[in-house]
């Protein structure tokens, strides 16, 4: 059995995924988001919904630079889980619903173990989590269309991105038939973007090509002085949306939107 | 004291009631739209389970036959039985699928990954399903009333405790042998 | 939760919590079997009136808790905390032999023989000569009742308990349970028409009445209890109302029905 | 009798009965007037019953929850009423541990007013988690780094505690204790109460201070993160000391209350004055703290996280007013007035006092809760405000409406206040009779 253990963990290769967004290439046009939405079986909102109580694992958010508005630029910056590597809504989770996978470096939000008390939505700091307010709802025949690789969510739970878990199951079973260890895939977000401005990589490995864009001086992360470790890496070369990272940066920064 | 055992035994007499009624009850049995013996084809007609059950090019399991599976050697009836009659008559010639009930089926929020346990693992398929393909006739496929679940799942000892190797399908019996192979894989290695 | 629950690990964080909540609720579940069973234990019939007596003596007022050396005058404030058992109390025998200085013998009125000794549920205690003990009704306690609509008296051959039920008695709706005064087997029941209540045979061959009230004690009590009925038959916010300085009437219900009789019984009879 | 004569039969016939109900001595209103009194109350927690039902049938989105605001109202009740309810504890602490006999004038009283606090934050979290069957998850797959778990355990733990220590009261009941075996167990449970104290006292401290260290701990909102030792965070401790501060304010200001509308005393002055001391000197230690504690976060903790102190309150309405208030009015104030012997003393202090301690522990849970998710942490995220709906106010009134329900008919036929029987005794204190 000891022997079995020990090949068995041999042929089980870890992974920390990560992606790097590129913002200077984002044009903000929500392909991710629908695909996002398609991939994980987002029930079609209720009409009573509005932004803040709909499910969007992934959205983009518009910010507009401090300058008046000849010169007013804008960046699209889309946001999802941040799959930090010490997730704050990981150890505030009651009953171990949220579990950081040390294989994949993807934290879990166990469906069928949350309760929905919605501490963790409290603790993340990227308001990267969602409730489940309403009973899904299908439109007759539409339930055809679900994706059987991702389980539909029940009302009354917590969710969020778990980076297509669905698809990297798939790349797994390929990986196994295959005979290879080497799982890579493509979460939707990142197929689909037009403009190629995410990118899924292995933090792990030092061959992985993210590791280049990684160390790129235009690279960034949001909130790291909270020390979360995310591993979603965003990329500009703009000096003022790279200051949006931190809240209280040192050029004082205010991009509140007052107006 | 005489009220005393009264009591005792009263409630042993409800226990032991509700311990041979509750499965009754829990349980309700479906027969199979067909009767298919394994035996004859595994053992008369040599074949082994990948010849039905195989994998898909992408990976994934595909699991029961389909229909065009049968037809390949069931276009016309190589036998006598009245089974083998139906089945053609009833399934091949009209090209119509076989609601088999799968015993197996888990909830809808579990992924099992064939392709690994079989491949990758190299698990005999008897681990799990047990010495299905020696078995004569389907057995009727029972389900539990409040969850829909196939009995399968729990396995047949309400007890749980004295159980055959492959016998249960729950979560815990999956821990358990991942503990022991050391393959531990996070919630969403099998949840989806 | 459990080592066998998935999610479990042999960690310092798991095993304290499963420790510290299963001593909680190892604490929990033992105080209410510990009750339990201690009340099995207890709830024979005599223990059961024990029980009641040391329960309701545990919620009188320190001013209802007097110790009798006080009312006598002997001491200065003193409570007792010997749920007026002095049979069992140490510093009742040092106490019973001081004499006070002065104290002017009293009962203001009522009728409290001498030869008797008192209960302070309003009843009194007489040795007979053929060893038996006559039981009956204060003075003040009779025209408490006046006359009673009813009398619910043990029969022949129960055994009535010191400071347990000793009959029970209704009077304009208001039922009150009176206590008796001595252990003992009733042989012999009276009735508000008679002189007596109750007579009965001691357990013991010689009695220990030493709980019981006489000589000057009998005057401050009856004081005390004098003063206690006047506040509680004197409508709020009015000065008091009772007789002082004559006798009481003879039928107190009949003469104030307005006062709150269910209450006044409560107390003067010690049966919250 | 003579006033019972001129009603009609039926009524006084009801009150005969009722009275067998009540204990000795005691004055308790007509039912009639009592019943007048109830219904308003029944039809509130009626309409909290119904908005129930919705949050049940039909999920939380017919509430005006989102997904910023997880935690509202309810979790700012579930706060508030639990800091508040902190007296039964702390009194049972005082009476059992520390021995001060006089706290026994208020004890029951705390008991019931701890077990309706709990009791009813136990029924709104049930109705707040979106799958509420599978709350004992918690206790099957316990996170034990989990503040709320230790938050869940205690609590459930203590209610446990609170529901022993209010069956004695309960058994206590004129017409219950005519069962022998009811009054025996009573009286064996009460024997062993000191016990059940003690545990509450372990189990409050743990999940009042975990209350607190469920906002402590989010690391991810700086506006609520504190450092602390080993596990806990600052505010674990704070939580503690302000619920144990307020707690005996709180019996203060029910009592009072009470006394005020059924127009009696029920416990002596001096028992209002012990009480309001003890306030006064915990609250002034947890003032004394929470400004360090202030003071460190506003320079060093929240700083080190990339937040600047000032821009937590740029956001209207949440000016620097709210930590003014919260220190100064609500804190040091109430703090001083209780703390004064001459202040304390005077009339209408003692009350005032209490409120102002209470309105400061419920405006930091407020604090905590609201506005710790009302503000941004992303640079381009927005500050976001939330109003309760009908909602969710049914079910904050159906709590309150549930204890005021619980505590009146508990005070009816209970005795809550061993002192009532002697101070309502022709408004003397008999105490004071002189002997001879």
């Amino acid at each position: 059995m000891a022997a079995g253990a020990k090949e068995m963990n041999k042929t089980n290769r870890k992974y920390r995924y990560g992606m790097v967004i590129d913002l200077d290439a984002c044009t903000g046009c929500g392909a991710c988001v629908v695909a996002c939405a398609v991939e994980n079986n987002v029930a079609p909102a209720p009409a009573k919904v509005n932004d803040r109580t709909s499910i969007t694992l992934m959205r983009v958010f518009q910010v507009k630079d401090p300058a008046p508005m000849p010169a007013r630029k804008t960046v699209f910056v889309p946001m999802m889980c941040m799959q930090c590597d010490d997730p704050p809504c990981e150890h505030v989770c009651p009953q171990q619903a949220v579990e950081l996978d040390p294989r994949t470096g993807i934290v879990d939000q166990m469906v069928q173990r949350c309760f929905g008390c919605r501490y963790c939505m409290a603790a993340c700091p990227y308001h990267a989590r969602y409730f489940n307010w309403f009973d899904p709802e299908w439109p007759a025949g539409m339930e055809q269309t679900l994706n059987p690789a991702v389980a539909p969510r029940m009302r009354g739970v917590v969710e969020k991105c778990d980076l297509c878990h669905g698809r990297f199951h798939e790349a797994q079973d390929r990986a196994a038939l295959e005979g290879s260890d080497n799982i890579t895939y493509q979460p939707a977000c990142a197929e689909s973007c037009p403009a190629q401005a995410i990118r899924i990589g292995d933090l792990q490995n030092p061959e992985d090509p993210i590791q280049d864009q990684i160390r790129k001086p235009e690279t960034f992360q949001f909130l790291v002085k909270l020390g979360t470790k995310p591993k979603m890496f965003y990329q500009s070369r703009r000096g003022w949306v790279k200051r949006l990272a931190e809240r209280a940066s040192p050029n004082g920064n205010s991009n509140r939107r007052d107006a | 004291m005489r009220s005393g055992f009264f009591f005792f035994a009263g409630a042993a007499l409800m226990l032991l009631g509700g311990w041979v009624g509750l499965p009754k009850a829990l349980y309700k049995q479906q027969a199979q739209p067909l009767d298919f013996t394994h035996k004859a084809h595994v053992v008369k007609a040599e074949m082994d389970c990948t010849s039905c059950h195989d994998f898909r090019q992408d990976g994934s399991f595909a699991g029961i036959p389909r229909i065009d599976n049968c037809a390949a050697c069931h276009a016309e009836p190589v036998g006598t039985t009245a089974n083998e009659k139906k089945l053609v008559e009833k399934y091949v010639t009209p090209e119509k699928e076989i609601g088999w009930l799968v015993y197996s089926r888990q909830p809808i929020n579990t992924r099992f990954s064939h392709a690994i346990h079989v491949r990758k693992a190299e698990l005999k398929c008897e681990r799990c399903h047990g010495e299905h393909g020696k078995t004569e006739t389907l057995r009727p496929f029972e389900y539990n009333v409040v969850s829909g679940y196939s009995r399968d799942i729990w396995g047949r000892s309400i007890s749980r405790l004295r159980r055959a190797s492959h016998e249960g399908m729950k979560m815990d019996d999956c821990m358990d042998c991942h503990k022991e192979k050391g393959a531990e894989a996070g919630c969403l290695g099998c949840h989806r | 939760m459990f080592p066998f629950v998935d999610g479990f690990h042999w960690t310092f964080g798991h095993v304290l919590f499963l420790t510290v909540f299963g001593i909680v609720l190892a604490v929990i579940a033992a105080t209410l079997m510990v009750s339990l069973r201690r009340t099995a234990r207890e709830s024979k019939p005599g223990r059961a009136e024990a029980v009641r007596w040391k329960s309701e003596f545990h919620d009188l007022t320190g001013y209802e808790r007097r110790c009798r050396h006080d009312l006598a005058g002997r001491v200065g404030h003193r409570h007792c905390h010997n749920e007026f058992d002095c049979r069992e109390c140490e510093t009742h025998p040092k106490l019973a032999s001081v004499t006070a200085a002065e104290f002017d013998f009293s009962t203001y009125g009522l009728d409290y023989p001498v030869d008797r000794f008192y209960h302070r549920g309003q009843t009194w205690v007489k040795c007979e000569s053929d060893g038996t003990l006559t039981v009956g009704l204060t003075d003040l306690g009779k025209r408490l009742l006046g006359r009673p609509d009813r009398v619910n008296l043990p029969n022949a051959g129960e055994k009535v308990f010191a400071n347990g039920r000793g009959w029970t008695a209704a009077r304009g709706g208001v039922e009150v349970r009176i206590l008796a005064p001595v252990d003992g087997e009733v042989i012999a029941t009276g009735g508000p028409e008679s002189e007596f209540y109750l007579r009965v045979k001691p357990l013991e061959a010689n009695p220990n009445l030493a709980h019981l009230l006489r000589g000057q004690e009998v005057s401050g009590w009856v004081r005390a209890q004098l003063e206690q009925l006047q506040i509680l038959v004197t409508p709020a916010g009015s000065t008091a109302s009772l007789a002082d300085g004559g006798v009481l009437m003879e039928d107190l219900p009949k003469a104030q029905p307005e006062a709150n009789w269910d209450k006044v019984y409560g107390e003067m009879f010690m049966a919250p | 009798m003579a006033a019972s004569a001129m009603k009609p039969p039926m009524a006084a016939e009801i009150a005969k009965i009722e009275r067998q109900w009540i204990a000795r001595g005691l004055e308790r209103c007509s039912p009639l007037v009592f019943a007048g009194w109830m219904a308003p109350w029944l039809i509130m927690l009626g309409a909290g019953v119904y908005a129930s039902y919705l949050c049940l049938r039909y999920g939380l989105g017919v509430t005006a929850l989102d997904n910023r605001f997880g935690f509202g109202l309810w979790i700012f009740l579930d706060l508030a009423v639990i800091a508040l309810g902190a007296g039964a504890f702390f009194s049972g602490f005082l009476l059992y541990i520390l021995k001060w006999k006089e706290i026994k004038a208020v004890i029951s009283s705390a008991v019931v007013l701890g077990f309706l606090c709990y009791s009813g934050a136990m029924a709104v979290l049930a109705i707040d988690v979106g799958q509420p069957l599978r709350s004992w998850f918690t206790f099957w797959h316990p996170n034990v780094h989990s503040m709320l778990t230790e938050v869940t355990f205690c609590i459930t733990f203590y209610l446990i505690v609170l529901t022993v220590e209010y069956l004695p009261i309960l058994l206590k009941n004129r017409r219950i204790k005519q069962v022998p075996s009811f009054l025996v167990f009573e009286w064996e449970l009460h024997k062993l109460i000191p016990v059940m104290a003690g545990i509450g006292c372990l189990l409050s401290f743990f999940h009042q201070g975990s209350l607190g260290g469920l906002f402590g701990v989010m690391r991810g909102r700086p506006f609520a993160f504190r450092e602390g030792f080993a596990i806990w965070p600052t505010t674990f401790f704070l939580f503690v000391l302000s619920a144990a501060a307020v707690g005996p304010s709180f019996i203060i200001l029910t009592t009072k209350l009470v006394e005020k509308i059924t127009s009696k005393r029920l416990v002596k002055e001096q028992i209002y004055q012990t009480l309001a001391r003890t306030t006064g000197v915990l609250l002034t230690a947890y003032i004394a703290l929470k400004s360090v504690d202030t003071l460190i976060w506003l320079n060093s903790t929240s700083f080190n996280a990339g937040f600047a102190p000032w821009e937590y309150y740029e956001w209207k309405p949440f000016g620097g007013w709210i930590l003014f208030a919260e220190i100064v009015v609500f804190g040091m104030v109430p703090a001083l007035m209780l703390l004064s012997k001459r202040i304390r003393t005077r009339r209408g202090a003692v009350v005032l006092g209490a409120l102002l301690a209470c309105a400061g522990v419920v405006l930091n849970r407020f604090v905590m809760t609201i506005q710790t998710l009302a503000l941004p942490t992303l640079s381009f995220d927005e500050f976001m405000t939330y109003t309760p709906n009908w909602v969710e106010f049914a079910v904050f009134g159906m709590v309150i409406a549930y204890a005021v329900i619980v505590y009146s008919l508990s005070y009816r036929y209970l005795n809550l206040f061993p002192q009532e029987k002697e101070l309502s005794a022709g408004n003397v204190e008999v105490n004071d009779v002189p002997v001879r």
